[in-house]
């Protein structure tokens, strides 16, 4: 018998295909560009990514910088535990969402970026969905902490799965009024809707590759890991880059690697080089945890595990829905956009969703890994999961993490879960085969 | 002959169970799991083979002279003074580790009077040690900490008293001891433990196997037979730090799952409640598991619990749930944070409630968090099985019963009295698998 | 029939105790069956507008959780530990049927939680029609208020849709002016412990305004009338207390237990937002125009500040809680939100820094509705109060 | 000038004091700690209560305030209570006049208390519900590895590699514990992980109840620990808390000691107002 140890925990190298390293220079240039915005003349608006107008704040000259981001950054590089500590000293409650903890006690801390270099206060506040109530405090709290222009843009909520006109006017009539003056106002730029349309023409193009890459999980084996993987893919589309030509060169590039794989028969690349062989398709719901972010996907990926579809990579746009940014009616179109954010969706819309991928993607079962932090997305997860069980008759789990609070992180009991679930489709399996 | 083994290792019991080829249990094995996980495991494999002998020894002899009633008698017999032999070696082991602690700089001062104190202290527990496996005794439980604990406390306190010596430094020697003497290795030839458990049997009543003149022969032709280990599978808690490959270990769901079926094959419901998880789990016709659900990380609510409880009345596991079975009032209790457990009850006790109604509060706390572990598992289908240690709680077993009619009806309720080996019997089955299938 | 004498007002707070504690609303089921064709319509905090479910000849019927008398066994399947307790302690109302007369829920715009449980509700119980009501954020009367408006409208269609009969102008108008007497007799209430609270006990004052959640809102303003004036009758001994506002952003409701916690511990309480829907519009809603018009502009610009309500301007954000002491000649404020409540829990450290600003004294507790421990509360609850009492005129 | 008794009933022990107060000065004629292991603590504390008396050579009636404070309100002989904060408060004052902050720490909860020099509690901040990190759970572990309450203190003092703890919960961070015995890790590494953990959670505390400008004196039984009051020095350095730590040897006194201050406060306030009333 071979005897197991602990595993060595001497960091490999992490091997990177070339549209990812693409991704790591465009946010690095950016978040060089946020903390030189004070000495370029640039102002900075604080937005978070669902809901994110980018295009709108192009239209000001506005240089967008997400708090939401920096927490995962934070959660990456393992700063956040000791973000969330801080903030929890300061007295925030330990019970609530550690995304706000992270960044408020970033900011306790110096505010310092990724680059390893100081963040601009922000020019304005844009709170530019409501789909999460954490996101109205969130900014109530750093308008405090920058005493800056706020600006509320309050997204209805798609409770009975449908948008209606009442829901279009209410948010155009807030951005003629109200967003839009404001931004004029904060940047001294006047706004000018032809811009807009532009910058809405490119994102539509940059959404069709991503969707298209985001679906080439439908191959089996699936050349990407639509969960760890889609995390990087969505980055500049929900990020700071939609509607450039930056965002329209990564996604085609991006587009034609996948190709690759595909025609190679390759599954997806892992911090460890290309998967093995794929033995486990998944659905997961839910978002990632990101202080351990690569011990969590190795416990996937080292059991043949791949995800071939997340509602996580909604969470800044359900695209594959048929959504597209609008040049035609541009306002409209934003609003729209909001509202059909994946969490801005009501819970019977998001069932149907995580069946349909299992189907599509011809799935073995869905995950769901449950947020401590985010009510928005955990409230009702339990219900989902037997709901989805229910309809495709496939087996489902059910983890719970956080996002950056280390603290949740159980990486023994999460593999226990995790194999008894692996192990749990190969008994199925082999049970299906011995009674066929 | 082959035999296929399953250990699971859980966080307060580990338990084996030994399986021959053709699927029938030999012999099981429990030991309290302790810091060395290795030695549980160890522990708990030798405790099966020992059962496995017992097993044999039935076999052998029912094929011989000897008629039923004899044979029940004189295995009766033949067990309770092997335990004594074990439990006398055991002891023996506490008191020289003991006598060694005197050694030491904390017992320097008080040395020979606490070595005198320590020899009476075993004098008296070596001379009750057959009133112990006396036929008919109840003991505190299976484990030797256990039950030299809750003896030594008891003699401590008298010894301490004659002999003026502070208690608490009698019960601080033996605290220090026990961890060592449990995580030593089980020493000694078994055959030999055999034969002077025999010889005891003999002496003290040498009538018993009267008219039965094969029985050493057929004894000792059995001790001779070799249990081959021919493969193993662990699970459990502890199966990552278990010094196995990786098939060689599964996990405690599916092991849970595949013992429940062997056992009640129509089963479609377990529940496990185990010292610090509870687990629902929903098998399918061939004993697959269909769903799962775990306690999430708050280890509130299970078997731990009912240990701190006991403790804290300073009574045995087992007594619990009887004083827990008077109670017509069960207070209502909405903390089951484990530690907290105590402090409760304190706080409850000074305002007058009842024991019995307090402890049967806190069985049915731990039952509701099991029921709505099932419920979220996806509910209770016909037949569902009972296992873990708290199948063993009248009490719990009682409002168990009580809410899963209410809330799913009139259902099949398993509860077999080895259910605390489901796990084990699963992991056992997969060995066999392994091998013979 | 007891035969020592009970005083009116024990004879009251009785009652609404039977009415507190009787988790399978019999006085609703009573109500609805009275007269065939009845509707009843649940909500849950912190907001609906009850006027137009009134005029709709249905009664609003207020589900507050299960508090700490129900157990909870279902519930807890569909909620992990890090959610607050009133989600599924009301999904065990709803499992266990306790509800099952109630025809239609609605669920207000609060958080997170409860606009979820909104889709819960619609898949779980796909008989009782469920409808989530969107509050506004925006206070501007042509964009939030016309955006109400339509919301106001659109859950009068809903309610007529389940009654089998449109609801007039008029039928609203005319429940407004119920309400209105209504919120005229709560303030009153209110007011009258404000000057006298060992007269009002919180834990009682509690009780009446927790009928109201359950009764035709008639029978809750004659109730009212009926405790004042026994109030009013009686003297009750002045005790030695601090004088403080208890702040909680409750949706989840306190254990009653927690209430009489803290009066015991030495504190009485003069202003409290255990159900802020009673007093949610601080002065009359207008009786003339557009009901609907009329009903979103007390809303936009006449009702309470509460943590799930953005605050447009940041130089009043927190004020309402300085203005509350001040009025109610409080000493401090005590905290108490439900665990895992993120508005509320986020909005504390705001609001305890203008506290701060302000020089008020406060400190802060979680609860959940079926806390059992009440000790740590009475301690701090406790020590609050000594440090007051302690240093007055010091 | 007034005799009189402090009473602090606690989930791990009954502490009692009797004190002599005029002028400016308070003398500790008697004091008595027992810890309650199943006992009643009531009755325990109406029997320590009379030997305190005894010792301290008076007689019941000649205690003019018997104050109570923890779970002693129950006592039917007290004259008044004061919740544990405000005691403990008080005993810090007395223990160290230049404390602005008690660190409370006993059996089930740790309490930080931001106090002012007349031992006025102005802020505080208490471990959670959940027992994770209390002193049960660190005595339970003791137990456990064999070892005596009073060696705890100075084998985590000799640890050169502590392990930390890393289980939110205390029962599962149990299993966690046995498990270092098993790969070998020696009890005072053991040990002065769990202090570690502790004091963390507990400079949590003191880092949330704002900055101190004295002596934070830690009050309660763990105080005595000397293994987590270096712990606790090591935390607050790491957490830059600027302000000193202290413990003392009569640090589980605190509660017992303030209980009896306050008591002699109001007994001198009460009497203060019967003179005026009687004056006027
Ligand atoms: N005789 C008994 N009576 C009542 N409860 C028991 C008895 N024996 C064990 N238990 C309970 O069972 C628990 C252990 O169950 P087990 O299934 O062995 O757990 P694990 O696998 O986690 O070690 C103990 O914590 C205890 O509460
Ligand atoms: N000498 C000591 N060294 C370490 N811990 C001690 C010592 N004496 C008492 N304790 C601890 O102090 C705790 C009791 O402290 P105390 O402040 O009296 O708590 P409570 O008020 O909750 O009873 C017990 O848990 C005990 O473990
Ligand atoms: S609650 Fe969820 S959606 Fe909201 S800020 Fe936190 S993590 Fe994001
Ligand atoms: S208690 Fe708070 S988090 Fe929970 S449902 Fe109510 S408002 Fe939402
Ligand atoms: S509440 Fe108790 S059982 Fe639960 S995590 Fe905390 S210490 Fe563990």
């Amino acid at each position: 018998m071979t005897i197991i140890t602990r595993p060595a925990s001497k960091p490999a190298d992490i091997i990177k295909d070339a549209s990812m390293s693409k991704q790591k220079d465009m946010m690095a240039r950016h978040y060089e560009r946020l903390s030189d915005a004070p000495t370029n003349g640039e102002k900075v608006a604080a937005t978070f990514v669902p809901g994110n107008l980018n295009e709108l704040l192009m239209c000001f000259g506005l240089v967008n910088n997400l708090p939401e981001v920096n927490a995962i950054q934070s959660g990456l590089r393992k700063q956040s535990g000791g973000y969330v500590m801080e903030a929890e000293k300061s007295g925030h409650s330990e019970d609530v969402c550690t995304y706000v903890k992270s960044d408020i006690g970033m900011m306790s801390k110096g505010n310092i970026g990724p680059n390893g270099r100081k963040l601009p206060d922000p020019d304005v506040l844009l709170l530019s969905y409501t789909g999460c109530f954490t996101f109205m405090k969130w900014f109530e709290l750093l308008r405090q902490q920058y005493n800056c222009e706020t600006i509320m843009f309050h997204t209805p909520y798609m409770a009975d799965g449908k948008i209606t006109k009442d829901m279009i006017k209410y948010m155009v009539k807030q951005l003629k009024q109200d967003v839009i003056p404001k931004l004029e106002k904060v940047s001294g730029v006047k706004f000018d809707i032809d811009l807009l349309r532009e910058h809405l023409r490119k994102s539509a193009i940059a959404e069709d590759d991503l969707v298209w890459v985001l679906q080439s999980a439908k191959t089996k084996p699936s050349p990407i890991d639509a969960y760890f993987g889609g995390i990087y893919y969505i980055g500049p589309i929900f990020g700071a880059f939609r509607g450039t030509d930056d965002a329209i060169d990564y996604y085609r590039f991006l587009r034609q690697e996948v190709e690759e794989r595909i025609a190679e028969g390759k599954g997806p690349v892992t911090p460890d080089g290309d998967m093995g062989q794929e033995r486990y398709r998944l659905v997961v719901e839910g978002p990632p945890n990101y202080t351990h972010f690569r011990q969590f996907w190795k416990m996937f990926y080292d059991e043949g595990a791949v995800v071939v579809a997340s509602s996580y990579t909604k969470v800044g746009g359900t695209y594959d829905f048929g959504f597209r940014h609008d040049p035609v009616n541009p306002l409209e179109s934003l609003a729209e956009y909001c509202l059909n954010v994946y969490t801005n969706r009501n819970l019977p819309m998001r069932v149907d969703m995580l069946e349909n991928y299992i189907d599509e993607y011809q799935a073995d079962g869905l995950l769901i890994n449950s947020i401590k932090s985010c009510n928005s997305f955990s409230a009702g997860q339990l219900l989902m999961m037997r709901e989805v069980e229910k309809r495709t008759g496939k087996p489902a789990a059910f983890i719970e993490t956080d996002l950056v609070d280390p603290r949740y992180f159980s990486p023994a009991n999460i593999k226990n879960r995790l194999e008894s679930y692996f192990q749990m489709i190969e008994q199925k399996r082999a049970g299906l085969r011995g009674a066929a | 002959m082959r035999t296929f083994i399953g250990i699971d290792l859980g966080s307060t019991t580990t338990k084996a169970v030994l399986l021959d080829e053709n699927r029938d249990v030999i012999g099981r094995g429990i030991t309290n799991s302790r810091s060395n996980y290795a030695t549980a495991a160890r522990v708990a494999s030798e405790e099966a083979r020992i059962d496995g002998r017992f097993t044999l020894f039935r076999r052998a002899l029912e094929s011989g002279e000897a008629n039923g009633d004899l044979v029940q008698a004189f295995l009766g017999a033949l067990e309770r003074n092997f335990r004594l032999v074990q439990f006398l070696e055991q002891l023996g082991d506490l008191e020289e580790t003991c006598l060694g602690q005197l050694k030491t700089e904390r017992f320097a001062k008080v040395a020979d009077r606490m070595g005198e104190a320590l020899n009476e202290v075993f004098r008296r527990l070596r001379a009750e040690a057959p009133d112990l496996y006396a036929p008919g005794a109840v003991r505190k439980s299976d484990f030797f900490r256990d039950i030299a604990g809750s003896r030594f406390h008891v003699h401590a306190d008298a010894v301490a008293e004659e002999s003026a010596v502070p208690h608490e430094i009698l019960l601080n020697a033996y605290d220090k001891s026990i961890i060592d003497v449990e995580n030593r290795p089980p020493s000694g030839d078994m055959s030999d433990k055999f034969h002077r458990a025999m010889e005891r049997v003999l002496e003290i009543d040498p009538h018993l196997i009267d008219g039965a003149n094969d029985v050493p022969a057929r004894i000792e032709n059995t001790l001779g037979l070799e249990l081959e280990e021919t493969y193993l599978v662990g699970t459990g808690y502890g199966r990552v730090t278990l010094p196995f490959s990786k098939e060689h270990i599964r996990s405690e769901i599916l092991c849970h799952g595949l013992g429940a079926h062997m056992m009640y094959p129509k089963t479609r419901t377990v529940l496990d409640i185990g010292g610090q998880d509870t687990k629902g789990i929903q098998v399918d016709g061939s004993g697959i598991v269909a769903n799962f659900q775990m306690n999430d990380r708050c280890a509130a609510g299970c078997g731990r619990y009912l240990g701190y409880i006991a403790d804290e009345m300073n009574m045995g596991l087992h007594e619990l749930g009887p004083l827990a079975m008077k109670s017509n009032r069960p207070a209502r209790i909405n903390s089951t944070c484990t530690v907290f457990a105590g402090a409760e009850l304190r706080d409850r006790l000074s305002l007058g409630e009842k024991r019995e109604d307090i402890l049967a509060g806190l069985h049915r706390a731990i039952i509701l968090r099991a029921i709505s572990i099932i419920s979220r598992s996806g509910g209770v289908t016909d037949e569902f099985t009972f296992t873990g240690g708290v199948a063993k709680n009248e009490a719990a077993v009682r409002e168990l019963r009580k809410l899963i009619k209410e809330n799913y009806g009139d259902v099949t309720i398993n509860i077999n009295p080895d259910s605390i080996y489901t796990g084990a019997l699963g992991a056992a089955e997969f060995a066999r698998r392994a091998v013979v299938s | 029939m007891l035969d020592v004498p009970v005083s009116a007002t024990a004879g009251i707070i009785r009652r609404c105790e039977d009415l507190f504690a009787d988790l399978h609303f019999s006085t609703a089921r009573a109500w609805k069956a009275a007269k065939p064709g009845r509707k009843v319509i649940g909500f849950m905090p912190y907001y609906v507008p009850r006027e137009i479910i009134h005029a709709a000849g249905a009664l609003p019927l207020g589900i507050l959780g299960g508090g700490d008398q129900l157990e909870v066994i279902h519930g807890d399947a569909y909620y992990q530990s890090y959610i607050c307790r009133i989600p599924r302690s009301t999904i065990e109302l709803g499992v266990s049927g306790r509800i099952d007369f109630v025809d239609g829920m609605l669920f207000p715009s609060i958080c997170d939680v409860i606009r979820n449980l909104s889709g819960m509700w619609m898949l779980m119980f796909p008989n009782t029609a469920a409808r989530y009501v969107d509050l506004p954020q925006n206070f501007e009367d042509d964009v939030g208020g016309e955006f109400y408006r339509s919301e106001l409208n659109e859950i009068r269609e809903w309610l007529g849709r389940i009654t089998g009969q449109p609801i007039t102008d008029d039928a609203i108008r005319a429940s407004i002016e119920v309400f209105n007497e209504n919120r005229r007799l709560v303030r009153e209430a209110y007011t009258l412990r404000t000057d006298e609270p060992w007269n009002v006990p919180a834990s009682e004052l509690y009780l009446v305004m927790r009928a109201g959640f359950v009764l035709p809102v008639e029978e809750h303003s004659q109730l009212i009338r009926d405790y004042l004036a026994s109030v009013r009758d009686q003297q009750r001994p002045i005790k030695d207390n601090s004088r403080v506002v208890v702040s909680g952003a409750f949706c989840e409701q306190p254990p009653l237990t927690l209430i009489k916690s803290i009066e015991l511990s030495g504190c009485y309480i003069v202003d409290d937002d255990f159900l802020l829907i009673n007093r949610w519009e601080r002065s009359d809603v207008a009786t003339d125009g557009d009901p609907l018009a009329a009903l979103a502009r007390s809303f936009l610009h006449d009702s309470h500040s509460t943590p799930p309500k953005y605050e447009p301007d940041q130089a009043k954000k927190g004020l309402y809680l300085v203005e509350a002491v001040r009025k109610h000649r409080a000493e401090g404020v005590i905290f108490a939100m439900a665990s895992f409540c993120d508005p509320a829990l986020l909005d504390r450290p705001m609001l305890q820094d203008i506290l701060k600003a302000h020089g008020v004294p406060q400190i802060a507790f979680k609860f959940a509705e079926n806390s059992g421990q009440m000790q740590p509360i009475r301690e701090q609850a406790g020590t609050f109060s000594d440090s007051i009492k302690l240093w007055s005129g010091a | 000038m007034p005799i009189t008794a402090g009473i602090d009933v606690g989930t791990g022990a009954v502490k009692v004091a009797v004190f002599d107060v005029h002028g400016g000065t308070e003398t500790c004629l008697a004091k008595r700690v027992e810890r309650v292991r199943q006992r009643d603590p009531l009755k325990l504390a109406a029997q320590i209560y009379n030997d305190v008396v005894k010792a301290a050579g008076l007689a019941r009636n000649d205690i003019a305030y018997c104050a109570t404070t923890g779970e002693g309100e129950a006592l039917d002989f007290h004259t008044g209570h004061f919740y544990s904060m405000t005691t403990h408060a008080r005993g810090a004052i007395y223990l160290r006049p230049d404390a602005r902050a008690a660190l409370d720490v006993g059996a089930l909860h740790g309490r930080a208390i931001r106090l002012d020099e007349r031992g006025k509690v102005l802020n505080y901040k208490m471990t959670s519900q959940c027992a994770s990190g209390s002193g049960q759970f660190l005595e339970n572990i003791a137990r456990y590895l064999g070892i005596a309450q009073d060696e705890i203190g100075s084998l985590s003092q000799q640890s050169d590699n502590p392990e930390k703890v890393s289980g939110i919960c205390a029962v599962l961070a149990e299993t966690d514990v046995i498990n270092m015995v098993s790969r070998g890790i020696t009890a005072p590494n053991i040990l002065k992980g769990i202090h570690e953990s502790m004091a963390d959670r507990l400079a949590k505390l003191l880092k949330t109840i704002g900055t101190v400008d004295g002596v934070i004196q830690m009050t309660g039984g763990l105080a005595l620990d000397a293994g987590l009051v270096e712990a606790m020095k090591e935390a607050t350095a790491r957490a830059k808390i600027t302000a000193p730590i202290e413990s003392h040897p009569d640090a589980i006194f605190a509660g017992a000691f303030g209980a009896a201050l306050w008591g002699a406060f109001r007994h001198e306030k009460f009497a203060r107002l019967a003179e005026q009333a009687k004056a006027a």
